[in-house]
């Protein structure tokens, strides 16, 4: 399931709500980002994430569809925030539960590589400095990349 | 053809979308990136360096060779920063 | 911080009070392993989980403070429960925080996979055809050793 | 010196701890080993694939050749299946 949102969510209740009743599942991997705030980094005072509506729940579906077709999952989930954040606040959550926690380990951590290079979405960060678009990392393209390689690899 | 711009790109070209008729000679997204360059200096500035640019057509990634049509929604963004 | 209890745990209010006030965390790995069931294994009715108190706080601490020492974490916990637990229990938690995402991955993995190699812990599962004390799984041996080949190769 | 059984080595030996005074020719865990098994056949069944058991002295994983004291606590236990 994926879900993209402006409100907070609760990952307590959405991982319990997530494997409730399915006692095939035995590893559930979890991931939360936050709005960080390194006081060396000048004093972040907000954070807006715009995103492309429509294009964001589509690319979330295929990423999610991908890491099932990839990984034997029982469940997974993806909740990612848009709009206006302060430091502390949650951005994004990418649950995944299997049978063995290997699979949930590798299948969350390619959800959110993905995600990251994929998902349209842009950071604005209001410093007091004032507000600039944060630049793409390019250790995230090459996080991304260690999957495409698994697929050469298998081919 | 709607054309719709985020991030950065929305902030120097002073707009989110606009609706468009290119010419007929403009089949594809280097095509209509160029057609856009010529037709105003905004827009030659910002795309200056295409590298810096991604392209969606109907929601999905687009390359150069890529086509687009008439009734397209075609979106311009840099790089995402979400996660 | 380490944790040994019979009692259940709320994995969101552990992960929302592990982070809270701490802006340099950007990333939030959590894993959380609960008592699987497949009807294909013939039934699991209840599964008691032995310790050996005293020695399991000592090698979850000596663990996390391992993880510490090679990932910049800000927090972490460990929470391992002992005594009867039915399909669907939750067993253990781990939950890392980092300013970035690839160190609190790693060092969520490497607690578990050292956790299920060296905690002692012994799982007697009852099943319709009796009560038999759980195989260690080779696999896990493995999962933990591939932590020590990064030490060796960093030599 | 106190000795400790737990999981399937508990169930077999019928106890789960006992306070034992070894002679004074047992200096490490495998001179230990080897004198239980000739003080009882339960034990020397139980232990009979040495392979198949853990020790921790004083809560610490040990060797056969690891140094075994009068105030230890030994403990005897199958490879752990926590997690």
């Amino acid at each position: 399931m994926i879900r993209v949102q402006r409100e907070d969510f609760d990952p307590g209740q959405e991982i319990a709500a997530l494997t409730a009743g399915n006692h095939a599942v035995g590893g559930l991997a979890v991931f939360v980002g936050l709005v960080r705030d390194l006081a060396s980094e000048g004093g972040l005072k907000a954070m807006t994430l715009e995103h492309y509506p429509g294009m964001t729940e589509k690319m979330l579906t295929s990423i999610e569809a991908e890491a099932r077709a990839r990984w034997p999952l029982e469940e997974s989930l993806v909740i990612h925030r848009y709009g206006r954040l302060e430091p502390g606040d949650r951005i994004v959550l990418v649950a995944t539960a299997s049978a063995h926690r290997q699979a949930a380990f590798e299948a969350c951590q390619f959800l959110i590589d993905w995600l990251k290079t994929k998902a349209p979405f842009w950071k604005l960060e209001e410093t007091s400095e004032g507000a600039h678009w944060v630049e793409a990392r390019a250790g995230d393209d090459e996080a991304a990349q260690r999957w495409r390689e698994t697929d050469k690899a298998a081919e | 053809m709607r054309l719709l711009y985020f991030a950065w790109l929305k902030t120097e070209l002073g707009t989110s979308a606009e609706e468009i008729e290119p010419p007929a000679e403009v089949r594809d997204v280097r095509g209509l990136i160029a057609w856009l360059k010529g037709r105003d200096t905004k827009f030659a500035k910002a795309f200056s360096d295409e590298s810096a640019i991604r392209v969606a057509v109907n929601q999905d990634y687009a390359r150069p060779g890529d086509p687009v049509d008439a009734g397209d929604e075609v979106a311009f963004f840099p790089p995402v920063t979400g996660g």
